[in-house]
């Protein structure tokens, strides 16, 4: 497994691309578009950076199946929460 | 609450929905006995037959497993789905507040309850209710949480502190019941115990004004200038803040475009959360008064609030002797 | 624990790819679960956002923008030297792994060292929560704000403490020949970390920074 | 029994477990899982018997209407002393770290779990968190509940909530490093033709209790930092004077807790599906639904946690939700039990003590899990909630279902452990007196709850003595079925009967080595040919 390493080009390119994703992502909370907008802009670019991160620097890319299931599986759960959590706060001022 | 325990074991309830509570809740003893009978009986059953050098015939199993797995677990998710729906249906009912509902502020306090009727009248640790009356308890805490719980009602609901919380009842039978705190709460939780005395309406509307009735609503003219309120929402003021008058009952309209209806929670959140619903056309300027005004004082604000001529000024507080 | 002899792996492993492996998988289920002890604190900040976002807004206006990007970009910079450590070590090149890793320490350092002069200005600003806190006139939730920003970011930096301490002991092991290309594990394992906690501050960075909108 | 015929059998002894060292040191610093999970025993054993005695004062109490033999201070640092204890240093540690650490690598044909450091430092962390947490105690207490609910633990609360807190956080890492190590051990460590289909259900609900344990309690973790926060410093997100929501405490907090009533019980399930083979000696019927609906229970458990807070003012939908999901979770367990009492026909049973406390467990638990339906349909919920009925159903599963389970694993590993046999008579009728004893403590709770007695109530109205009194009493027998085995496998550790390496004529690979175990589990690593719990027509392995 430890053959199917990214080269060195890759580890650079990437870097690249991550430095310019935090400059895309600084100009856009200058640029006001509305602050739902920007929120997701600025979390959307942070979920590609981070993916970036996972896929490349963290090696998942040339992992096998089961590391992959793992490292998802973290987002995975945090998502139960969040979404189950907000299932109460969005509903609250709901009446039957 | 003067029965002997094994009566009340079997009791309807005093309210409209403790019958349909125990409706569910012993079908649900039915069904469980009727599953645990079942269980006992088939294990006793091989438990004997296959015990070890009997007899009884052995050798592999003739159907596949399959066909019985695939069996049970429709029948129990079906069986499941159905007390669902009924659970869910009957809860559903329960928090359904009605509308003409006769409300009567109750703070949790450690360690008792405080309780308000409309007239100002005040009481502790015990709840005078009229019979056959739904009424609406505005559940506030000025410190941790408490669970206001009346078992013969059937009817629990926590008391938040920072929040106001409804739960209602219709008395269906006069009486003295138990109250409990079922949240715990600290030192004397066991304590914070009372009675709901469910009296005939006429017998309240007497009781409601023999005692001493301080004018909440005046009181909370008197806060409304002490807190300087009246600095911004008076007329004409030189801040921009939104008129007070025709406000409760009617639905504002906000800044993101939606509406809101100006009911209790709504007026207790502007005081104590001012930008979490901001008024269309105004800025997010009011300091919150979160921690500054104590949880009796905010009531008497909200009464008095209340008291000032409404959108739905033809429906007045419903008055409590009517049926 | 001594008969390691019969065994050419070190005890429970038949082999060293097993125990690579497993190295592997533990470390990404160790992962799993520091995803969800930061995930705890981001479902709090989002309800919370949720229910005062004037607050929260505020509180982003009163964070150095320039902080929070560059410590983002030296973040990047140190996990790009890290997964160059990696490399090398697998290329059996030990010092250039050193060096790498020397650089992504220093980095890190450098991030904690504008980190707390970013704490040193909150605490000169009253923005430290407490008794002594000032909401500048703003309504009291931004407490909160400050209280989950200092929360968020101190546990942030306590990772980046031991991701530094971990980074030590790799040099250590390094110079000793512990870790080398047949044995080159520690590096991708330790690197696994010091890449997550950067991931982590790649959320922090526009959830705390960039909201003032 | 084919006892003499195993051990006239058995290869050559190499030296067990037990021999190989006698030092105190060759224990404390000892990488051996084997040594690992008897460290664990005696530890989780002091901590339950100071839980239980936590309880027996309570039950003392709780004889009169009045508050007559201890203060309401006293009371409630009591159950929330015997709560935290039992959850977090009993319970959880149970059947995971005690008989997991020691079985599952012998299961597997492996000679260590995969982290054997990370295993010692799991005890010490472990240890030092309850520490912690007996010097919290012993401090002067805390009268918080084991929920920990704010803002009364964050605020108003004057017991030593910090140093519990601070010792729960610390167990919690501990159970951490025992998940992560299971999880990575069954994957990687499994011996030649151990496929996944081929696992005892043991490991199966082994596994599935890791992912909880892994994905639930760091989330347990940063709530309590939260709430440590607020009270060190005064503000913090709970709190509703700055605009905190003290409901949300409450979701981080179940969003744990509910899945850890899991972890609580799915390693007993899975004793139980390995004993019921064994003595009815045949294979669990359903095995591939049975290992399937381990790891539904442990997904699932994740999505029901609000059925915690239907009166808490959560919202009318988000407690519907929950309410439905609640119901989906209790089939995989409906399923076990139906696939247990299938089990049993056509077997060769046999009675062993082992074998008798599987049948209490499926008993209890499934009265357990019943009365758990009751608290899962909304409008029964909002009348029971916080009261004795939610008292008796969760101990009907954590103590008839989890310590039947547990103590039920103990004595059928018990001769792999100690290498020798208990007296069997004895520990039948210890085990009759625990089931007599535990039902007439809990059952009348269930009737108390439906009258509306509330939990966590130093005094109660009279009309509800009647009750109290029977489970007083219960608790004194139940006493005594716990009293017992203390003393017979105590009794047996020295001076009982050698045991061969298969002294229930039972599957599985722990069997198929010398017992007490060899210091390196098997000579040469097992090979598998065959599917989990591969009797003959006759019940013989």
């Amino acid at each position: 497994m430890h053959s199917a390493a990214p080269a060195k080009t890759t580890l650079f390119a990437t870097y690249f691309a991550l430095i310019a994703l935090l400059a895309l992502s600084a100009a856009a909370a200058k640029w006001q578009i509305g602050p739902l907008w920007n929120l997701f802009i600025a979390l959307g670019i942070a979920a590609v950076k981070t993916a970036l991160v996972f896929l490349v620097f963290m090696q998942l890319r040339y992992q096998r199946g089961l590391v992959r299931v793992f490292a998802l599986a973290g987002f995975l759960w945090l998502a139960i929460s969040g979404v189950l959590t907000f299932s109460d706060y969005l509903t609250r001022g709901w009446t039957p | 609450m003067n029965r002997p325990g094994i009566a009340a074991f079997f009791s309807s309830g005093a309210s409209s929905v403790a019958p349909r509570v125990d409706a569910l809740f012993w079908s649900l003893v039915l069904a469980s006995a009727v599953v645990v009978a079942v269980l006992v009986l088939l294990n006793l059953t091989f438990l004997i037959r296959y015990r070890r050098g009997s007899p009884a015939r052995r050798g592999p199993l003739e159907v596949s497993t399959w066909k019985f797995e695939a069996t049970w677990i429709g029948l129990t998710t079906v069986g499941f789905l159905g007390f669902f729906f009924w659970g869910a249906r009957v809860y559903l009912d329960m928090e359904r507040v009605p509308a003409d509902a006769y409300s009567i502020n109750v703070v949790g306090r450690q360690w008792m309850w405080d309780i308000r009727h409309p007239n100002g009248r005040r009481e502790f640790d015990e709840l005078h209710v009229p019979l056959g009356r739904d009424v609406r308890l505005l559940l506030s805490s000025e410190d941790v949480i408490h669970s206001f719980f009346a078992p013969e009602f059937r009817v629990k609901q926590d008391a938040v502190p920072g929040k106001t919380v409804s739960v209602w009842f219709k008395p269906t039978r006069e009486g003295v019941y138990p109250l409990y705190c079922t949240q715990y709460c600290g030192t004397k939780h066991s304590q914070m115990t009372g009675r709901i005395v469910v009296m005939s309406p006429d017998a309240y509307a007497a009781w409601l004004t023999c005692g001493p009735t301080p004018r909440i609503a005046e009181r909370g003219r008197e806060l409304f200038t002490k807190y300087s309120c009246s600095g911004c929402h008076d007329q004409p003021s030189q801040i921009h803040a939104p008129p007070l008058l025709n406000v409760y009952g009617s639905m504002v309209p906000l800044q993101d475009g939606t509406f809101v209806y100006a009911g209790d929670e709504y007026l207790r959140d502007s005081i104590l959360l001012p930008t979490k619903q901001v008024v269309a056309g105004y800025q997010p300027i009011m300091p919150s008064f979160q921690g500054v005004v104590s949880e009796s004082d905010l009531l008497d604000l909200i009464a008095y609030l209340k008291s000032l001529p409404t959108a739905a000024s033809a429906a007045p507080q419903p008055s409590p002797a009517a049926p | 624990m001594n008969d390691a002899l019969s065994h050419p792996a070190a005890p429970p492993y038949v082999d060293r790819d097993q125990h690579s492996v497993a190295n592997h998988l533990g470390m990404w289920t160790f992962l799993a679960t520091e995803i969800l002890f930061f995930g705890g604190l981001f479902t709090g900040y989002t309800v919370l956002r949720w229910a005062h976002p004037h607050a929260f807004a505020e509180g982003s206006r009163h964070l150095e923008f320039w902080i929070g990007t560059a410590n983002t970009a030296v973040l990047l910079t140190s996990s790009l030297f890290v997964a160059l450590a990696d490399l090398a070590i697998k290329r059996d090149d030990r010092r250039a792994a050193r060096r790498h890793l020397v650089a992504a320490g220093l980095l890190g350092a450098a991030f904690l060292g504008l980190k707390g002069f970013e704490y040193f200005q909150k605490f000169q600003e009253h923005l430290v929560p407490g008794s002594g806190f000032d909401a500048h006139g703003a309504q009291p939730a931004l407490q909160l704000f400050f209280f989950l920003y200092f929360l968020m970011t101190g546990l942030h930096a306590l990772h980046m403490l031991f991701g530094l301490g971990a980074i030590g002991w790799l040099l250590r092991q390094i110079g000793r020949g512990a870790v080398s290309r047949e044995r080159p594990d520690a590096v991708a394992i330790v690197g696994l970390y010091w890449h997550f906690v950067d991931c982590v501050w790649i959320f922090l960075y526009p959830l705390l920074y960039l909201i003032g909108g | 029994m084919s006892l003499l015929v195993e051990s006239s059998k058995a290869p050559p002894r190499m030296p067990s477990y037990l021999e190989a060292g006698h030092t105190v040191r060759s224990w404390l610093f000892t990488l051996d899982h084997k040594r690992i999970g008897i460290l664990y025993m005696a530890a989780i054993t002091v901590f339950f018997s100071i839980a239980a005695s936590a309880a027996a004062l309570m039950r003392i109490e709780l004889l009169t209407p009045a508050g007559d033999v201890v203060t309401s201070e006293t009371y409630n640092r009591l159950f929330t002393m015997h709560g935290v204890l039992m959850v977090w240093f009993f319970l959880i540690p149970s059947i995971p770290s005690v008989l997991g650490n020691f079985i599952i690598p012998l299961m597997i044909g492996a000679r260590d779990v995969a982290f054997p450091r990370l295993n010692l430092l799991s005890w010490y962390l472990f240890m030092a968190g309850g520490i912690l947490a007996t010097y919290s105690i012993v401090a002067g207490g805390v009268d918080t509940g084991w929920t920990f609910y704010t803002p009364y633990s964050s605020t108003y609360s004057n017991g030593h909530v910090m140093a519990m807190a601070a010792g729960v956080f610390i167990a919690g890492f501990s159970s951490i490093a025992t998940g992560l190590n299971f999880i990575v051990t069954i994957h990687k460590l499994r011996a030649p033709g151990l496929t996944w289909t081929r696992l005892p259900l043991f490991l199966w609900s082994m596994y599935a209790t890791s992912i909880i344990l892994v994905l639930a309690t760091p989330v347990l973790a940063i709530t309590l930092v939260l709430m440590a926060m607020e009270r060190l410093w005064g503000v913090g997100i709970f709190d509703p004077k700055l605009g905190g929501d003290p409901l949300l405490f409450q979701h981080l907090f179940w969003f744990y807790s509910h899945p850890a009533v899991y972890i609580m019980i799915l390693p007993g399930m899975g004793v139980v599906s390995e004993t019921l083979a064994a003595f009815a000696r045949k294979p669990v019927f359903g095995y591939r639904v049975v290992a399937a609906s381990s790891m539904a229970i442990a997904i699932l458990g994740f999505l029901v946690w609000g059925h915690h807070m239907f009166v808490s003012s959560q919202s009318v939908y988000a407690g519907v939700v929950f309410s439905l999901l609640s119901f989906l979770v209790a089939v995989p367990s409906a399923i076990k039990v139906f696939s247990w009492t299938a089990t049993l026909y056509r077997g060769h049973i046999t009675f062993e003590t082992p074998m008798l406390y599987a049948l209490g467990f499926i008993g209890l638990f499934t009265v357990g899990g019943l009365t758990g339906i009751f608290l899962a349909s909304l409008a029964v919920d909002v009348h029971v909630h916080d009261t004795y009925f939610v008292i008796a159903h969760f101990h009907y599963i954590m103590v008839g279902g989890m310590v039947m389970a547990y103590m039920g694993g103990l004595h059928y590993w018990w001769p792999k452990i100690s290498g020798r046999l208990y007296h069997e008579w004895t520990a039948r009728i210890a085990a009759l007196i625990t089931f007599i004893g535990f039902n007439l403590t809990f059952f009348p709770q269930f009737v108390l709850g439906y009258l509306g007695m509330p939990r966590r109530y130093h005094m109660y109205p009279e009309q509800f003595q009647t009750l109290n009194v029977l489970s007083t009493a219960g608790a004194s027998i139940l006493a005594v079925g716990y009293a017992l085995p203390l003393f017979y496998l105590g009794w047996s550790f020295f001076f009982g009967r050698r045991a061969g390496p298969n002294p229930w004529g039972a599957t599985g690979l722990e069997w198929k080595t010398a017992s007490p175990a060899p210091e390196h589990n098997f000579e040469t690593t097992p090979v598998v040919t065959t599917g989990a719990y591969a009797y003959d027509a006759e019940g013989n392995p």
